[in-house]
């Protein structure tokens, strides 16, 4: 194990200073993630247009630096793609993280590749790994959230 | 299959039990363990401790994933679909509880009705009876004929429109009687009835296979299985899982928790509260790669030929009565003496060395149906050998002396 | 007290775990376990083996009387009048969700108020809840004050002519707070409601005697006592196990059996439902042995001199803030540091062979309190030394230089 | 261990063939026992005289070799007892099977302590004890009710 891959200079930057922090003004979709047996909490921001790319993406949340910067560099990176793209994508890190030794979505640019495999070295930490993915998985959620399941939350408030 | 071979992986027969060889003849009741997992008790409590799940530390990572990995051997076991519909829980009873009572609580009301046979053991009788209490529910018996079987007509017969469940043995721990489960669940199925299935007794003997079966919930007992005590399984189809409410409440199987409500987790968390018997579940790993090196239908086979040969044998034997003689049999070999009470029996064969069970064994239907008191009752595992049912018959013939029979 | 000497007793910390000493600061999580009680589990198996209490061979009336010889230890060790009324669990979570279902059952309705506190571990909090959802129980809070501890007054102040039992712990494993149990019980018998006591956390740290505290119910959970997992203590007066409703249905338990009805058994089997976890109880008696020989007021001042020493160190480092300050407290430290969550915290002290907890430790609705998503936990055993804390402060400051504090 | 301790000639002898076996005529107090591990059922009957004297007495009863010998024995002995002296004699009876070596009541004749510790084989058998004083036991129980209690029963039957 190696708390240096672990803890990257730009882990711990995304984790101390979160980019995209925050509600957003306008969004039409967001969805809530949550971690029960460690506390951690996100919850995502989306507003799409009508071509279904990302115009605006947000998130709050708590958590370690881990979650914070995998939810930060996140959301930095689908800004301006479109959601089949951002699909395609979340799959090729879930699966890096889970196994896969590199990156392959051609949706990503080689410098956010880099980025991204700052995260890799949380697959030495099995407990970590839901950190890392907790924002990846409430992302898939609020994209695949139906019109129907958004008015229904707005009446209800679970955690 | 060489048997000399497995006995030997069991180091209670390496010693002498009371001056004796021990001939242990009540796997029934529960099964002895083989070095494998008593060792593997050893060494996760002397060099892998910790608790599972809940911290982020080494050994709880380690201890985590060592008890979801059993989770998955279970699975393979029986055939189950998905990992998550395997919940460990304190043994068959609870599992059994844990059905009725959240299955009672969502689903039956006054005049529903429960039907289980006179063959199940107390373990799947009484938390029904908890529900026929507090309810109103009605149980209603499918009865066995004269072979100490149960058909699949005669469960036929017993459904009606009010029937909600239907709790059944796969194998009698008295008769031995194999229930033809694949054609119940199908009949109940087609008039809409789910099925429990109590596996204690098949599980450790008979091979299984739970998309086969089709049934809705399926109860094991880890220590009968060559596992350690204090440890069961619930199989439940997920869809069951998901819909029915939790049953005991505690860390672990919450989802979130707020001052005026709470959400419970995601499966298989939400049926696991409370610190869970993690050195057990760990060690039942190896109970199961024991099952499988050895391999499920050998054993079968193997106590099969046993079993023939110990019903030979003690028809032979006069005044020694067998229980049972169903269509489909597992290894178990009931029966009673005229004139010498099961107790008196089992305590002079104990005397020999051979451990056999005496009393109702927990089916007390059964037998006032029998018009039986008690009886003795010789039951095999993977270990036992023809020279074991041997002794069985010569101890039994000094009971007679004794008896003056 | 030769803390060396003792700490030899537990094989774990023999060997390198990772490459470091085990530093274990996770006992209120579970404990580790001496090499007697692993020893105890293993001839068990190996030498000894049957199951409790069904048949009557040599193996089995030597179980049994074994199984017996813990409940008799536990009641010593507790000192509880009688020793029916020590009933072995799965754990404390079945302790607590005995209790409050069947209590539930026969006493609760519409409108009753149950009050727990604001430091309740799920396992206190969930099954009452059930109450809530399932006959419009309500649920009150006694509130932590700034210390993290609850007064008297508090308890005082939260009690109403509603109010039919009050569900607290002794020790928080959060806080470390050691509430008033006794004067809680005084005030609660003075106005005629039980109390149950959420005893985990003080079992294994501190002085018990039911008689003199007086309580209703005491839940344990031995595997945090030195003890097998998979195993617990729901100590409740005699009159109350009378008196309620049994839990669990299945072998062991019952009285009589018919078609129409059941009877259930005498005490203690009346709550001992199906094959108990028969090895784990066994071994138990040796964890309480261990306990008795060390001496349980030797093991009291040990960590208290140890907890006074890591609040000082602690309070020491910069950024390092505890959490609670009770009027008397047992050996838990949490703490947060500001800019590193404790998830970071035990990943990077986990890196240096330091195992402590983070997370909400099943208490949320605390967490909720004190505004805390998270915290960290290093928790003492009887194991533990000045040195283990030491490293505990070098970890927390290799965190801090990594986060660049 | 030792099985002819256990099964003595007498033992098997009222074994097989128990004295006082069946419903008394005109009893006027009785109880029943129960082992529930082993099924074992007795049901005692008394018929007590004016002066609290044993006139009449006789038991009904499934179980093993142990327990209807010690019932047809016990029955025998307290016939013409007065029911202070049987229940000494229940007591010293329970000692001995516990743990006394001998009996000591001043109420048992010597051929009838003879003939009691025919019983004391079972000593060595744990398991087995409670097969030798479900009757007792028994007894005991009939001889403490109260005429409430049997009234109260009469409307009612368990088991
Ligand atoms: C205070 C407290 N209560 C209850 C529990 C639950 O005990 P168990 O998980 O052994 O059932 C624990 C431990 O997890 C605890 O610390
Ligand atoms: C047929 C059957 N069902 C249920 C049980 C109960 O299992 P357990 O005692 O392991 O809970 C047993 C064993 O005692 C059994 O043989």
């Amino acid at each position: 194990m190696n708390l240096k891959e672990l803890y990257q200079e730009i882990i711990l930057d995304h984790g101390k200073n979160p980019r995209n922090l925050g509600k957003a003004e306008n969004f039409n979709k967001d969805a809530k993630g949550h971690n029960p047996l460690c506390g951690d909490k996100v919850h995502v921001y989306l507003k799409l247009d009508e071509n279904k790319k990302i115009e605006e993406v947000s998130f709050e949340g708590q958590g370690c630096a881990i979650s914070m910067a995998s939810a930060s560099i996140m959301t930095d990176l689908i800004r301006g793609k479109e959601e089949n793209e951002v699909k395609e994508i979340v799959e090729d890190f879930l699966n890096m993280i889970k196994e896969a030794p590199e990156l392959k979505s051609k949706n990503l640019k080689d410098d956010e590749k880099t980025k991204l495999m700052c995260l890799s070295g949380v697959k030495q930490y099995p407990m970590r790994v839901k950190c890392a993915t907790l924002s990846w998985h409430t992302l898939t959620t609020a994209i695949d959230k139906t019109q129907d399941e958004i008015d229904k939350e707005n009446s209800y408030n679970g955690y | 299959m060489n048997i000399d071979k497995i006995k030997k992986e069991f180091p209670i027969f390496n010693d002498k039990v009371q001056n004796h060889d021990l001939v242990y003849l009540d796997s029934a009741n529960s099964s002895q363990k083989p070095l494998v997992v008593v060792d593997r008790i050893y060494d996760f409590y002397t060099k892998e401790f910790s608790n599972v799940g809940r911290s982020v530390h080494y050994l709880a990572v380690a201890a985590t994933n060592l008890y979801e990995n059993t989770r998955t051997s279970v699975q393979k076991y029986i055939n189950a679909k998905d990992k998550d519909e395997i919940v460990f829980t304190k043994g068959a009873t609870e599992a059994i509880n844990l059905v009725a009572s959240t299955f009672g609580q969502k689903y039956l009301k006054e005049g529903d009705e429960v039907l289980v046979t006179e063959l199940e053991h107390h373990s799947n009788y009484v938390p029904w009876h908890y529900l026929r209490k507090s309810k109103g529910v009605k149980i209603e018996f499918a009865e066995v004929d004269e072979d100490g079987d149960i058909s699949i007509d005669e469960i036929k017969r017993k459904i009606t429109d009010k029937t909600k469940i239907i709790a059944i043995t796969h194998l009698s721990n008295v008769t031995g009687a194999i229930l033809p489960i694949k054609e119940i669940v199908d009949l109940a199925h087609s008039k809409g009835i789910p099925v429990l299935v109590d596996g204690c007794q098949s599980a450790p003997h008979i091979k299984l296979d739970m998309q086969d079966l089709d049934c809705d919930f399926y109860a094991i007992s880890c220590h009968k299985m060559y596992g350690p005590t204090g440890l069961g399984v619930l199989y439940a189809k997920k869809k069951w899982l998901e819909d029915l409410p939790p049953y005991q409440g505690g860390g672990g199987m919450i989802g979130w928790v707020k001052k005026n409500d709470i959400g419970y987790g995601e499966l298989p968390n939400k049926y696991e509260a409370g610190t869970m018997a993690t050195a057990q579940v760990i060690a039942f790993n190896e109970s199961i790669k024991f099952l499988n090196k050895i391999g499920i239908s050998n054993i079968e086979n193997h106590e099969n030929q046993l079993l023939k040969y110990g019903e030979e044998i003690l028809r032979k034997n006069n005044s020694v009565k067998l229980i049972g003689n169903p269509r489909k049999k597992g290894g178990v070999l009931s029966f009673t003496i005229d004139g010498i009470h099961p107790h008196d029996i089992a305590t002079i064969l104990d005397e020999d060395g051979v451990a056999i069970r005496a009393g109702h064994h927990c089916c007390q239907i059964l037998h006032d149906k029998l018009g039986l008191p008690a009886s003795a009752r010789a039951s095999l595992g993977v270990y036992n050998t023809k020279e074991d049912l041997d002794k069985l018959d010569y101890s039994i013939n000094k009971c007679k002396k004794i008896f003056d029979l």
